[in-house]
């Protein structure tokens, strides 16, 4: 770690490391008998997030099988990959120990992370090691800027997302002829919720919104009608809401319930508005909202036979699915790229090439000098009839927008 | 030694304790005795400083204590025993003891060894390392006796040490009780058993109702018809009287 | 009750730390500082709890305090590592006496003392959350950067060490309990509080000193745990969690004992790993075992794993004259 | 700043809400006048009484008020059964004992419901869900309304319970007197397990009432338990009307603090009210002094 603290670039850390280690790695490749290389995935099994963990894994064993049903890895002689699972268990400690847990079990690279807070102990654990790390979902800008060379991040960022949706937010108000003029915020009081509520306060003003009102409620929320009365005195023309599942469920049937309907519900990582289960319980108060999230392509085949073996296991389908379908996917290139399952030129692989982003709508994937995927971006979906669709941006959407909703 | 004056104790808007005085000459053993119910704990709790009375004053040694909160006026040299025992339960008998030596000496051992000859003192020589609750009533008794006697006290107030003992036990503590007053302790004492306080009381007061209704000599208190009357009833002195004449 | 002698908790300290550097493999290690820490901080909260008999659900507020102490004084105002984890500490034994000044002077004891130290720790949790300064709700991250100022290690062996020097610091802080005034008075006024006064036991001024000193240790696991995984947010910080597992640690191992805490945080965080991998990916049921626990353990041993094994290593002997 | 209607309907919504909040607090205050303890597992009970109603609505399609019926009994024979063969038992009658065993059962319950159920929100959709009681201009939330309604007839229920029938006498005769009751021949550990059952009846009538407008997961009663907490000791441990008028206070102050300071501040305030009575007037409102 002193070699962090001299301030070389990674780059250079990496040239002078790996021409060291593959000297060491090169023998032994290329035999007839290939050993298995270990992938690890860092979810949350159990836990407060177990349902995520649940959905991440089943992405992740998807991709695993068709990369083996397909020879494996080609360039270490059709080498299998295995997975090996690590239970965060939803919270850091967990997480950390997990990663170490990972590392003892040999694995390549772990991969995952979910949530910001187990993401940010993990690759600090994994650097100790080398040991490269693809976080997934996990958000908070500031993974990416320790100067940690050993962690990357496939999905966007915090800044990314809000840029695109704030971007794209501008493109459909201006396609619907301007109607909205004022915007209420309402987030939950967490790293998440505040996080979102400060850009928001900050970038909508110059583009031309007014902000009547920001609203923060603590999670879990016994209640959401206070936070619904004063929507209604104020009466903003969208709402743009960031909690968590339970809060957004309860904040929309309570809109519903008092009567309050703006002209569009706008999310950024919104915690129901691309999830099947809310749109399943409740149809009416999910009709027409919209949401800025990490999403597969939805006109991918593999979308929809994910979506099958989600629904057969008998869960809701969401974006964890096709996000750790991909990861996989881009690590097993990052190793045919290595030609080695050593982690310092797996580093240097991922660093170095661009990749295909499986299903997810990045076009190519390429980590820029802090590991963060340069092309990530969430696409925007919005909740019509009983489905998901996809309303931008054009190259993935499924539907044309419906906005305003009301009137 | 100790001078209480007027005492007045309200428990919302009963009067527990009314107007109650009395004072204890130094290096005497005075009783306080009277019916259940008359207000002798609450009494005490005032001059040993757990209860702070509505009205009146406690003084000891010349100096007003009204104020003063319990573990003061331990340190004063005024030391208390309960009339139920109190023991601390999760310490054996020897560290019972040493917890009222700590008051004079901070080191432990000397603590402990003080604690073992007191112990031998009230006879509780051979349970030092017994937990409080293996003793027999009378050992908790002593116990408790041993640990106010630990803070070496100048005054020690005894609530109805001799309460649930047997007789052959009240003949064994008698000595010990007077045992601590030719060591030089004053004591005041509640007691119920008669046959003590006549036995070992220099002066008795007698509190009836709240109410200190005699004092004096425990003969010359004991045939006070008033205080015939507040242990048997309206009308009992009379009757007795009435009963002697007749024998 | 019997009391471990010095010797035997240099042995127990020096076994720790040659297990320490016996070639553990990196989880292991991690494990174990992950122990130490709970040990740590149930220790703070056994000085309370165990001893003076103040079951406090609130330790959070100490282990938060010494936390977010390391944090902020790091990296807002570049404090070097060992001086912020002294500040730390003494952040920690200052909150004990805040909350312990209103406490005991309003005479709270048993469930209304539980409830406000829970009261306490939830809104330090809010405030923590909410306030810029403590870096809000994003929480503060601490730089990775190695060497003895920096009190981080590239060999976390090292590390290991601090954590079982400040478990023995503990250790005999409440073997000096067992065998000084301050440590009889604070039993004193766990048994009978009144028996206490009546023997000039200033209850007032015990009951402060003994929520500092349990303070300090447990805000020094707080500091311990900010510069091990050097992240910490509110949640974690000041989350429930860590009342709970202070508390877990010490009552299973033995409340109001020298051993009890360190004992029950290496059998629960044991237990715990173990369940993890018997559980097949069910959620709580490392949470589930532990609370169970816990219920047997106040019911068929109210005094401790400590107790239980010394009982049973009593009774074998006895047995074995009988037959 | 907001026009009297949004005010008017704020606070009503609070002073219904505060209902429910009153409720569960019932069973917690009588559980403390009854056996001087405070519950720790009252939060989880909750939960147990609201996966009962979900469960019964979603499988038998009953509908939640309804299924009061059904889960009151259950949830009465469940405390019986915890309080004499769990936490009477084994806390051997120590206080701290008691606050241990409640504490472990909350997070036995809350991790077995995990375990069971997994992280997953639950919620029951009835016709009534999204409906409203138009008073004047006022919208009130149907369920909120009904809530209230039976509230209260739960509390005059309870009362009538305690003062009116034999074992009502002997939990009030034991929370008096302990001693006293179990000499003329009343069973200690009876009365206990027999409030406590009470104590988790009122979390079913609690639960019915939630489930129409909220939702359930395995960690749902620790948002209420905490305000209940307070309520509580606002109230006055102990007391059954300090708990009817500390909830709808605390529902009340909850409904402006956070439509005038916002939510997240509005839960320190409760805190504050939580803490200032504890050291202030530890007795709270109603309670008898200790």
């Amino acid at each position: 770690m002193t070699r962090i603290s001299k301030s070389m670039s990674r780059r250079t850390v990496l040239k002078s490391g790996v021409a060291l280690t593959s000297m060491l790695a090169a023998p032994g490749l290329l035999r007839a008998e290939p050993a298995p290389v270990k992938v690890g995935l860092l979810q949350p099994i159990s836990g407060a997030f177990a349902l995520d963990g649940d959905l991440a894994k089943i992405g992740a064993e998807f991709a695993i099988k068709e990369i083996n049903d397909a020879g494996g890895i080609k360039a270490l002689g059709g080498a299998k990959l295995e997975l090996v699972v690590g239970d965060s268990r939803s919270n850091a400690e967990a997480g950390a120990q997990a990663t170490e847990e990972l590392q003892s079990a040999g694995v390549a690279a772990v991969l995952g992370g979910f949530a910001s807070g187990i993401a940010l102990t993990a690759t600090q654990t994994a650097a100790r090691y080398d040991l490269p790390f693809v976080v997934d979902c996990a958000v908070a800008d500031t993974i990416t800027e320790r100067g940690l060379k050993n962690t990357f991040r496939f999905n966007p960022n915090f800044s990314m997302a809000t840029a695109v949706a704030l971007k794209n937010l501008v493109k459909l108000n201006d396609d619907a002829g301007k109607p909205i003029k004022t915007v209420a915020i309402v987030h939950e009081d967490g790293l998440f919720g505040s996080g979102l509520a400060k850009i928001m306060q900050e970038k909508l003003p110059p583009l031309g919104f007014q902000i009547v009102e920001t609203i923060a409620h603590p999670t879990p929320a016994r209640d959401m009608t206070n936070v619904v009365l004063r929507l209604r005195a104020l009466n903003p023309d969208l709402i743009v809401p960031s909690h968590y599942f339970n809060e957004f469920v309860l904040m929309a049937r309570t809109l519903q319930q008092q009567r309050v309907r703006p002209k569009g519900i706008y999310a950024v990582f919104g915690g129901a508005a691309s999830s099947y289960r809310f749109v399943n319980e409740f149809p009416e108060a999910a009709q027409g909202v919209m949401d800025c999230n990490h999403w597969g392509d939805p006109k991918s085949p593999i979308t929809a036979k994910l979506r099958e073996t989600v629904t057969a296991a008998g869960k809701f389908y969401a974006y964890n699915t096709p996000i750790n379908y991909s990861l996989v996917k881009v690590f097993a290139q990052a190793v045919e790229k290595a030609g080695s399952a050593d982690r310092a030129k797996i580093i240097e692989a991922l660093a170095a090439n661009e990749f295909d982003s499986g299903i997810m709508p990045y076009g190519k994937t390429k980590f820029d000098a802090k590991g963060q995927n340069a092309s990530a971006l969430p696409l925007n979906t919005q909740v019509q009839g009983k489905d998901i669709k996809v309303i931008y941006p054009a190259e993935y959407a499924e539907a044309k927008p419906v906005f305003p909703i009301n009137g | 030694m100790l001078e209480v004056k007027s005492l007045t104790k309200r428990f919302s808007g009963l009067v527990a304790v009314d107007q109650a005085s009395l004072s204890v000459a130094k290096g005497s053993i005075t009783g306080l005795i009277g019916p259940n119910g008359a207000g002798k704990t609450t009494l005490f709790a005032m001059i040993a400083g757990f209860l702070q009375p509505d009205g009146g004053s406690v003084s000891y040694e010349g100096r007003d204590i009204t104020a003063l909160a319990p573990h003061v006026r331990a340190r004063a040299g005024i030391a208390r025993t309960f009339q139920i025992v109190q023991p601390f339960e999760g310490l054996n008998v020897q560290e019972n003891i040493a917890v009222g030596a700590y008051l004079h000496t901070p080191d432990a051992s000397e603590a402990m060894r003080q604690a073992a000859d007191i112990a031998k003192r009230v006879g509780l020589g051979a349970d030092l390392t017994k937990g409080s609750s293996d003793l027999t009533v009378a050992g908790r008794k002593r116990l408790e006796v041993a640990r106010a006697l630990a803070t070496q006290p100048k005054l020690l107030l005894l609530d109805e040490v001799l309460a649930g003992l047997n007789p052959s036990e009240i003949r064994d503590v008698l000595p010990l009780v007077r045992d601590i007053r030719d060591q030089g302790v004053t004591i005041l004492m509640i007691e119920h058993i008669m046959q003590a306080v006549m036995n070992l009381c220099d002066t008795v007061y007698v509190l009836s109702q709240g109410r200190m209704i005699a004092q004096g000599e425990p003969k010359t208190v004991c045939e006070d018809p008033q205080v015939i009357e507040a242990y048997l009833g309206h009308g009992a002195a009379e009757r007795l009287r009435a009963e002697q004449a007749h024998a | 009750m019997t009391k471990p002698r010095l010797a035997t908790l240099a042995i127990i300290v020096a076994a720790l730390a040659v297990i320490a550097f016996a070639g553990l493999s990196g989880a292991l290690l991690n494990l174990m500082i992950f122990m130490m820490i709970i040990a740590l901080a149930a220790q703070g909260w056994n000085i309370l709890g165990g001893y003076a008999g103040l079951s406090s659900f609130g330790h959070a507020a100490f282990f938060g305090a010494g936390a977010y102490a390391m944090a902020v004084l790091q990296t807002r105002f570049g404090v070097n590592a060992w001086i912020a984890l002294v500040i730390g500490i003494a952040l920690g034994a200052l909150v004990g006496a805040f909350i312990g000044f209103l406490s005991f002077r309003s005479g709270l004891k048993g469930s209304y003392f539980a409830l406000i130290t829970l009261a306490f720790a939830e809104v330090a949790r809010i405030l923590a959350n909410s306030w810029n300064f403590t870096g809000g709700a994003a929480g503060i991250l601490l730089k990775l950067q190695t060497g003895l100022p920096y009190l981080q290690f590239a060999d976390r062996r090292y590390f290991l060490l601090i954590t079982i020097g400040c478990v023995a610091i503990g250790l005999v802080v409440s073997w000096w309990l067992e065998h000084s005034r301050f440590g009889a008075y604070l039993v004193a006024l766990r048994e009978n509080e009144q028996a206490a006064q009546a023997l000039g036991v200033d209850v007032f001024a015990v009951k402060m000193k003994a929520i500092a000193i349990s303070g300090a240790l447990t805000a020094a696991a707080g500091c311990l745990y900010a510069q091990n995984y050097l992240f910490i947010d509110a949640n974690v910080a000041f989350g429930s969690w860590i009342s709970i597992e202070a508390l877990f640690a010490a009552i299973v191992g033995g409340s109001g004992t020298v051993l009890g805490p360190l004992i029950g945080a290496i059998v629960l965080l044991g237990l715990g790993e173990l369940t993890k991998g018997l559980s097949g990916g069910i959620p709580g049921m490392d949470l589930l075992v532990f609370g169970i626990i816990l219920v047997l353990s106040v019911a068929f041993s109210p005094n401790g794993l400590v107790m239980l094994m010394k009982s049973l290593g009593l009774r074998a002997p006895a047995k074995a004259k009988e037959a | 700043m907001y026009s009297p209607q949004i005010v008017v309907e704020a606070l009503l919504n609070g002073l219904m809400l505060g209902a429910i909040y009153a409720l569960i607090a019932l069973g917690l205050t009588l559980i403390y006048g009854v056996l001087h303890i405070v519950n720790f597992a009252h939060g989880a009970l909750l939960t147990v009484a609201m996966f009962m109603v979900w469960l019964v609505c979603a499988r038998y399609g009953l509908d939640p008020y309804l299924a009061i019926l059904v889960v009151a009994p259950l949830m009465f024979a469940l405390g019986y059964g915890l309080q004499r063969f769990i936490i009477g038992p084994a806390s051997h009658g120590k206080d701290n004992g008691i606050l241990l065993v409640t504490l472990g059962l909350s997070i036995i319950i809350e991790n077995a419901l995990l375990a069971a159920f997994q992280s997953d929100t639950r919620t029951i959709t009835t016709d009534y869900s999204f409906r409203v009681v138009e008073l004047g201009p006022l919208l009130l939330s149907f369920p909120r309304v009904v809530g209230f309604g039976v509230t209260i007839a739960t509390t005059i229920l309870l009362w009538l319970v305690l003062h009116q029938t034999d074992i009502g006498k002997a939990i009030r005769a034991v929370a008096k007197e302990k001693l006293g009751a179990s000499l003329v021949g009343i069973s200690v550990p009876h009365v206990y397990a027999m409030t406590f059952a009470i104590g988790c009846a009122c979390l079913a009538v609690a639960a019915g009432l939630l489930m129409p407008s909220f939702y359930v997961s395995p960690k749902t009663g620790a948002a209420f338990v905490l305000v209940a907490f307070t309520i509580v000791v606002l109230g006055g441990m102990g007391s059954i009307p300090g708990a009817l008028i500390g909830g709808l206070l605390i529902g009340v102050v909850e409904a402006a603090s956070s439509l005038f300071l916002g939510d997240s501040l509005g839960q320190i305030g409760i805190f504050l009210i939580f803490i200032v009575t504890l050291l202030v007037r530890p007795t709270g409102l109603f309670g008898a002094r200790a």
